[in-house]
């Protein structure tokens, strides 16, 4: 499968990235290049930086030095919102919802800017991303209601109803049961299969090797090893600063 | 409102009176309440007009010393509740805007106790635009510029005089040039030194302070609010400033402005008068005097706690110029013709005389004024005591001004 | 459990009630407009105040409730829309159309002024703006022709007092209908999910690809505008500024918040009501003196802790009525899918 | 002795439950795994228990006492400590004031910050740094090193792994089996299935706020608790008061 | 000369104001609340040590000892009452509940005590300078207040960040909630920290008095928006920044007086803007919160 995938061009390209917070080097040096279509997972030890990362990616945070490419433009000094509107979703590990709206009024959120639909069309477009991310039933509440895993569920859905080419996800699967997390593999590798290139950080490994095509791992705001998701969990190195024994 | 105004509105007469009770300028009226006491009881049985009986009904309200307020109020008083005389006081906050409903709703208006020149010239009134609905009386600039050189007069100084005007209605009717304050002082021979214009509320008056220090000023004049003038005061005394004679307007006006400088650094500060126990005057209703009013004001319930100060029988002398002009109008519920009778009157009243047949301007006229300086007595007791009276002779002079030390 | 498809379902913008909404309103407009011919224009040209105080809280609310822009220096617009009205009467417009003018001047200011004031969030942006409005009156008292710090009148307005207040109500009830417009409008449209995003998270509203900046630039603008229409009728009531203090003063700042708050924050509805019972209040009871003052004091204090969404959103959850709905609410098409699918179904 | 006991608890919000006359027992050093699908009531229940959601009915019993007219804060001072879902670290505290303020409650023992900084090593390098600026996961480790400070008697995990590396699972859950040696009660919301049966005494599996099936770990299949999870199978064990029996003697 | 002396000025100015934020500093800084009626509580304040002068006959400093601890009780009630449930309603309560508070002090005030000033005497103290060189006098009373401020702010800043007390304050402004769940009672916690915020704004009350030689009802509104300013350009939640703030401040009035009488205000205010467009934080980093 890596075969047919390298021939494509790069979706995303994320050249000498480095990311400081004063004095504390959180990421060094990152290289490396997402082909459209492709389903990458990123693992690593707590505090190795992959949020980080994603924020660089999708601007909410801004590199200190290196560039991004998204689809062949540099976009390193561009914000969040114009990256999103070129096609970049993206969840938050810490949920971030918008309190006083409805769960579908934060999806529509997404669909009219991110997506750039108005009316009908956004209203669809939301409509569609409750549906996968299985929240209809809760398209009314508040989201200021929702419990905690929920809030992680609107996360997907707003990322999704943005339409993306690129989806950024960042631990969506902790705390769900194994039925639910079977559903969610199940959806997300529905949206690989429709062509939308993912980044996925998760601790949940099961559920990422479900998916993805290609692993990372990053320890200490540096890659430590990317490729086959086989060979990268045997490696010496990721079983050590990682996974444990315990797989 | 407008079934009872039907029935007997021909013999009532509403006059609407308004006043900063509350806020900023609440000093101003806080023997209001006794002064309406007087003054309705005046009104008791209504007054005669060309044989008829008017009952007289007044509308007081509070302007909370906003202008924005005021306004509302005067335009409420005509509009809604029909008055057929407005009278207004204490400030210009209070009185312009005041004026300006009674201008644009051709309502007779008569306002006192604020510096003439920015009631009229702040109206947006002139010479050439007089006000055409509105009488004021009360002195202006030159009740201070008339009055206090001959005042420093009486110390030997270098007859330099610093000047404290702020960026505020008074400090801009002070400042300027050609109707302003220098004009006066420079004909009696005083050089004015105007550090410029500073904001109220201004915290720190060192470049001022040393700006008098460098030209060697000797006087000191203006019309700062309280808390400012205080502080001034202690930090010029901090800082080693000591001119030799102060005359203070606006901050001094009020009684417990000098008692609270600290140090007892108000004493000897002196300042332009318009009323005191000794002033010659009588009020056109009773004969009351200065002093019967002021011992009468203490032994009332109303007056109980506060002290007396110049700005309630001011106040009160509203009243009395308006009964005169209602009875001169002939009709009092002909607008046209009440405020022609203002132009007529030239009167006693406790606050002194009021005479709009000689006025500066059309539908202005000026009190006369003296200069009092604070003491403290060897009881520990602030009192003042008038020390110069060029433009009141009548008045007696305690003694002549004694410099700062 | 059956699973739910978008398809079955379909969204509902009220779109009825929002109709009646605005033909009701339409009509209690036309009526208004015509009420100093029916009734005492005495009587009606009190109601200018109420007018600009929905005005103004319409517009904080808009600010505040839906953009979560807290400012407490809106003073400094009210404040720019009365001088501007000298600026232009001076320049040869007559009062009204000034007033007009000057609040597309005072937009033109208020946005450069935005930068400043987006630098700072929360609190830090409560007390800038109050610091701008501050700033904004000790420039203004700098020029003489505006009369530094006595005030000023306005030169020439209309003669006859009759006209003058009927030109003045119209004006402000014109003023008030298109404030109402633009926040109901404005709202339905797609930049009402946008504001209400970027009030909730700023972070995750620019992720989803809102224009953070630009769209809150855009309602502080309008509010500020807003303001300055208010500030204008203020100033051609009282025919000029008696103390640029007042027109500048944190004061109404003070009012703007106590009417919302008491009314209900985030609705169209509350502002409205809040300013309806401040305007009675104080047409009725200012005169109390200071007592008014600290019961108004009180009320503020009683009715945040114990009435917290204010008085229209109390009604608003006890009756579930709104009379402005801006809101979406997703409803099943086919009739099969039980209605308690869906919770709160009918918020 | 049970160490803790809830004795038909139920708890909502506004007028919707969230769970539903539950009775249930710790005792001393005894692990017990609360499961269930999202929603399920479990975080509510655990809130109940530490005091911090005001039950509709039903009461809490620490030991013998009655702890159900107690606050949260008085509770946590007897001993029972929650680590929140969410973590809701103080944010603009340090790490290490993070964890002193945990040992808010006064109670001393032997947990102290070094010997949370040796059970969680990650923790050592990010004492002096702001909360808010932490990983999800080192996040996760400050909230579970903050409530052992306290010293408890009873700790209640709400999700306690989510979000951590699966090598520091690992470590978390050796050093959880230590803890208990000392008598400690713990009740866990862990949804990884396998693990939850490998460490856990007792199972609870809740399904819309009912107890719908409980036992010991080892005696529940697999297949019985994911069926559990979705009502499949609560006739076999439809009688609480059998269950709550079974669970009263274990 | 005259530049140093201005400086030298300016500086005691800054101490006056960054005693008067100090109070709104742990209000703000520390428990997020927004206390737009902070300039009215420092005039209450006054007002309490008239009515120890004029009822107790004591001298103004031994008045602080009952006026200092009065309202610490008061601000300790103030928020078990009224804040307490205002911050758990939304971010704008609390905002709301002080500025009615701030409506309602001073109106009482002039009920009860007029519009007439209320000296507060402290003998020649307020007159007393020092003559450090030729045309450079310093005041002894703004010396005093610059020195008493210093202090109150070291002694806070150490209380905030080294003490049990002082961590929990900074944890209940975080999470109020979670803080219950480490066994601490966070509405004495907050409580607490109100009654040091209010005890301190009543003293800074009386220093402002004392410069002015007593206190009318409405001096409060004036001095709000200085200790407001001096907060932010100093960075929320640091006390050193509330000094540095302060005089920063206070610097900006003095200097510009020099140029202009009419420009201090302004310029103050301009200065203040500048520093946030250039550095939203304010100049100092906290150490103690973020
Ligand atoms: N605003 C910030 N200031 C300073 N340091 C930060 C900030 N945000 C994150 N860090 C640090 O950066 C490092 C990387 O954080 P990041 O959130 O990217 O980790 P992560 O790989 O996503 O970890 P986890 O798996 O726990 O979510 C951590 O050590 C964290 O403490
Ligand atoms: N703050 C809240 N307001 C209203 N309802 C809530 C709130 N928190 C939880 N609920 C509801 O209570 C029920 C139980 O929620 P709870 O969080 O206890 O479940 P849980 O088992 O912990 O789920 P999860 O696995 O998602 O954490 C759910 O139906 C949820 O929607
Ligand atoms: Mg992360
Ligand atoms: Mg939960």
């Amino acid at each position: 499968m890596s075969e047919s995938v390298s021939t494509e061009k790069s979706l995303l390209e994320v050249n000498a990235v480095a990311k400081s917070y004063g004095a504390l080097q959180v990421l060094t040096e990152i290289n490396f290049a997402v082909p459209t279509g492709q389903a990458v997972g990123i693992v690593g030890p707590n505090g190795a930086g992959k949020s980080t990362l994603l924020s660089v990616i999708n601007g909410t945070e801004r590199a200190t030095a290196g560039s991004v490419l998204f689809d062949g433009c540099d976009v390193t000094d561009l914000g969040p919102e114009v990256r999103a509107r070129a096609g970049m979703g993206r969840t938050f590990q810490i949920p971030r919802p918008f309190t006083h709206l409805t769960v579908f009024e934060n999806a529509l959120s997404g669909a009219s800017y991110g997506a750039g639909l108005y009316g009908k069309a956004a209203d669809e477009q939301a409509l569609h991303a409750l549906e996968l991310s299985g929240m209809l039933d809760l398209a009314n509440t508040p989201a200021g209601k929702l419990p905690l895993l929920a809030r992680k569920r609107l996360e997907l859905a707003r990322a999704l109803a943005t339409r993306p080419r690129l989806l950024l996800l960042d631990e969506i699967a902790g705390g769900l049961t194994e039925a639910e997390c079977d559903s969610l593999v199940e959806t997300i590798a529905g949206l690989h299969a429709s062509g939308i290139t993912i980044i996925w950080i998760e601790h949940v490994v099961k559920a990422l090797l479900a998916v993805v095509d290609r692993l990372v791992c990053l320890a200490s705001g540096t890659l430590i090893a990317d490729g086959q998701p086989d060979a990268v969990m045997s490696s010496t190195e990721v079983r050590r600063v990682y996974l444990g024994s315990g797989i | 409102g407008s079934a009872s105004s039907g029935a007997e509105g021909d013999s009532v007469i509403k006059i609407g009176y308004i006043s900063p009770v509350t806020g900023a300028y609440a000093g101003f009226s806080d023997g209001d309440a006794y002064m309406l006491g007087v003054v309705r009881e005046q009104f008791a049985d209504g007054i005669d007009i060309d044989g008829t009986n008017y009952s007289v009904e007044i509308l007081d309200r509070d302007s909370g010393s906003d202008p924005a307020k005021a306004g509302e109020l005067a335009q409420q008083l005509i509009t809604t509740d029909k008055v057929d005389l407005l009278l207004a006081t204490s400030t210009p906050e209070t009185v312009n805007p005041v004026i300006a409903q009674c201008e644009a709703n051709a309502t007779p208006c008569l306002t006192t106790l604020a510096p003439w020149q920015a009631v009229v010239f702040g109206g947006g009134f002139s010479a050439d635009k007089p006000m055409a609905w509105s009488h004021h009386y009360f002195f202006g600039i030159e009740g201070f510029a008339g009055v206090e050189p001959s005042a420093w007069d009486q110390v030997e100084t270098n007859k330099k005089v610093g000047v404290l005007w702020p960026n505020d209605a008074d400090g801009g009717a002070f400042r300027d040039p050609a109707t302003g304050y220098t004009p006066f002082a420079e004909e009696a021979g005083y050089t004015i030194v105007d550090p410029g214009a500073y904001e109220n509320g201004n915290q720190d008056f060192t470049a001022i302070i040393s700006k008098f220090k460098a030209e060697g000023v000797e006087v000191i004049t203006g019309v700062p609010t309280p808390p400012d003038f205080v502080t001034f005061w202690t930090q010029a005394a901090q800082q080693g400033f000591k001119p030799k004679v102060a005359t203070i307007g606006k901050a001094l006006f009020f009684p417990a402005t000098v008692p609270s400088i600290p140090n007892d650094l108000g004493d000897g500060l002196a300042f332009t008068t318009w009323w005191g126990p000794t002033f010659p005057y009588e009020s056109s209703f009773d004969g009351t005097t200065p002093e019967q009013w002021i011992s009468n004001f203490e032994a009332s319930p109303d007056g109980a706690d506060l002290t007396w100060n110049q700005a309630t029988p001011e106040n009160e002398s509203l009243f009395e110029v308006a009964s005169a002009a209602l009875q001169a109008s002939g009709n009092p519920q002909d607008k046209a013709a009440v405020n022609k009778a203002f132009d007529t009157i030239n009167m006693m009243t406790l606050a002194g005389t009021v005479d709009f047949t000689t006025g500066p301007l059309q539908g202005v006229a000026t009190i006369p004024t003296a200069v009092g300086q604070w003491q403290k007595t060897s009881a520990g007791e602030w009192e003042w005591v008038v020390i110069e009276n060029s433009k009141i002779p009548n008045l007696p002079v305690e003694r002549s001004i004694e410099p700062l030390n | 459990m059956t699973t739910l498809t978008a398809a079955s379902f379909r969204v509902d913008r009220y779109q009825k009630r929002a109709l009646m909404a605005g033909g009701v309103s339409a009509a209690i407009f036309v009526a208004l407009a015509a009420a100093p011919y029916l009734l005492d224009p005495a009587i009606t040209s009190s109601w200018i105040k109420l007018f600009y105080l929905i005005t103004l809280a319409t517009m904080w609310n808009l600010l505040a409730g839906y953009a979560g822009m807290v400012s407490v220096g809106q003073q400094a617009y009210i404040g720019l829309g009365a001088y501007g009205v000298f600026v232009f009467n001076d320049l040869g417009f007559d009062a009204y159309s000034s007033a007009l003018i000057a609040s597309i001047a005072v937009g033109a200011i208020a946005l450069p002024l935005s930068f400043v004031a987006f630098r700072l969030r929360g609190g830090y942006f409560a007390i800038g703006t109050w610091v701008i409005a501050e700033a904004v009156r000790q420039i203004i008292i700098r020029f003489d022709e505006l009369g530094a710090g006595r005030g000023r009148s306005i030169s020439t307005y209309t003669g006859d007092p009759v006209f003058r207040n009927l030109f003045t109500y119209w004006l402000a009830l014109g003023i008030l209908a298109l404030a109402l417009i633009v926040t109901f409008y404005l709202l339905r449209s797609r930049m009402g999910i946008a504001l209400q995003s970027i009030r909730d998270n700023e972070v995750a509203a620019r992720a989803l690809g809102i224009n953070v900046s630009r769209t809150k630039r855009i309602v502080f603008t309008i509010a500020a505008m807003g303001a300055s229409l208010a500030g204008s009728v203020i100033c051609i009531q009282a025919i000029g500024v008696a103390s640029p203090n007042q027109i500048f003063s944190v004061s109404y700042s003070a009012f703007m918040i106590f009417m919302v708050l008491i009314g209900g924050i985030g609705t169209i509805e509350g502002p409205i009501v809040g300013a309806v019972i401040y305007f009675v209040m104080d047409f009725y009871f200012s005169q109390l003196g200071l007592w008014y003052l600290v019961v108004l004091g009180l009320l503020a204090i009683l009715v945040t802790l114990f009435l917290p969404k204010g008085i229209w959103g109390a009604i608003h959850e006890r009756f579930n009525i709104s009379l402005f709905p801006v809101g979406h609410r997703i409803v099943p098409i086919a009739d099969h899918i039980p209605t308690k699918v869906l919770s709160n179904a009918d918020v | 002795m049970s160490l803790l006991s809830a004795q038909l608890v139920s708890a909502g919000y506004g007028d919707s439950r969230a769970v539903s006359d539950i009775v249930l027992t710790l005792a001393p050093g005894e692990l017990l795994a609360l499961v269930g699908a999202n929603g399920a009531g479990k975080s509510t229940l655990l809130r109940v228990l530490a005091g911090a959601h005001k039950p509709t009915s039903g009461s809490v019993w620490l030991k013998d006492v009655d702890i159900s007219p107690l606050t949260d804060f008085e509770r946590n001072r007897l001993g029972i400590s929650l680590v929140p879902e969410g973590r809701r670290l103080f944010a603009s505290l340090t790490v290490l004031e993070n964890l002193m303020v945990g040992a808010g409650s006064g109670r001393v023992g032997e947990w102290t910050a070094d010997r949370v900084v040796d059970t969680l090593p990650m923790l050592k390098p990010l004492l002096k740094r702001n909360a808010s600026r932490l990983s999800g996961g080192q996040q996760q480790a400050v909230s579970i090193g903050r409530a052992l400070m306290s010293n408890p008697e009873v700790l209640l995990l709400d999700e306690v792994s989510l979000g951590l590396a699966p090598i520091i699972i690992d470590e978390l859950y050796e050093s959880l089996a230590v803890v208990r040696q000392s008598g400690l009660g713990i009740i866990l919301v862990e949804q990884d299935l396998s693990r939850t049966v490998a460490v856990a005494d007792r199972i609870i599996c809740l399904l819309e706020g009912h107890v719908v099936l409980q036992g010991a770990a080892g005696d529940l299949s697999h297949e019985q608790i994911t069926d559990a999870y979705f009502g499949h199978s609560i006739s076999s064990f439809s009688n609480p008061e059998l269950t709550t029996e079974e669970g009263l003697q274990a | 000369m005259i530049f140093l002396n201005a400086l030298i000025q300016g500086i005691l100015l800054g101490g006056l104001f960054a005693m008067a934020a100090l109070g709104l500093s742990i209000a703000f800084g520390v428990l997020r609340v927004v206390n737009l009626a902070h300039g009215e509580i420092m005039t209450l304040g006054a007002y309490l040590a008239y009515l120890s002068l004029s009822a107790l006959g004591l001298n103004v400093w031994m008045s602080l000892l009952i006026v200092v601890p009065a309202m610490g009780v008061v601000g300790y009630w103030v928020q078990r009452l009224m804040l307490q449930r205002a911050l758990r309603l939304s971010e704008l309560s609390p905002l709301l509940v002080t500025f009615g508070l701030a409506i309602m002090i001073p109106n009482a005030l002039v009920e009860v005590f007029s519009n007439n000033k209320k000296p507060l005497p402290t003998g020649d103290l307020a007159v007393q300078s020092i003559t450090i060189v030729d045309g450079i006098t310093v005041g002894v009373l703004p010396l005093l207040t610059l020195v008493v401020a210093v202090v109150l702010i070291a002694g806070m800043q150490l209380f905030l960040a080294r003490t049990k007390m002082g961590r929990y304050m900074r944890a209940a402004a975080d999470d109020s909630d979670t803080l219950r769940l480490m066994g601490i009672d966070y509405r004495k916690v907050y409580a607490f920290a109100m009654a040091i915020a209010f005890g301190i704004a009543a003293l800074a009350g009386v220093f402002f008095g004392i410069r002015q030689g007593g206190v009318t009802p409405f001096d409060g509104q004036l001095t709000v928006l200085f200790a407001f300013e001096a907060v932010i350009i100093g960075g929320l939640g640091s006390l050193w920044g509330t000094l540095a703030g302060g005089i920063v401040l206070g610097v900006a009035h003095s200097l510009a007086g020099q140029i202009s009488p009419d420009l201090p205000l302004l310029v103050g205010n301009l200065v203040f803007l500048a520093i946030l467009v250039f550095r939203p934080t304010g100049i100092v980093r906290s150490k103690v919160a973020a």
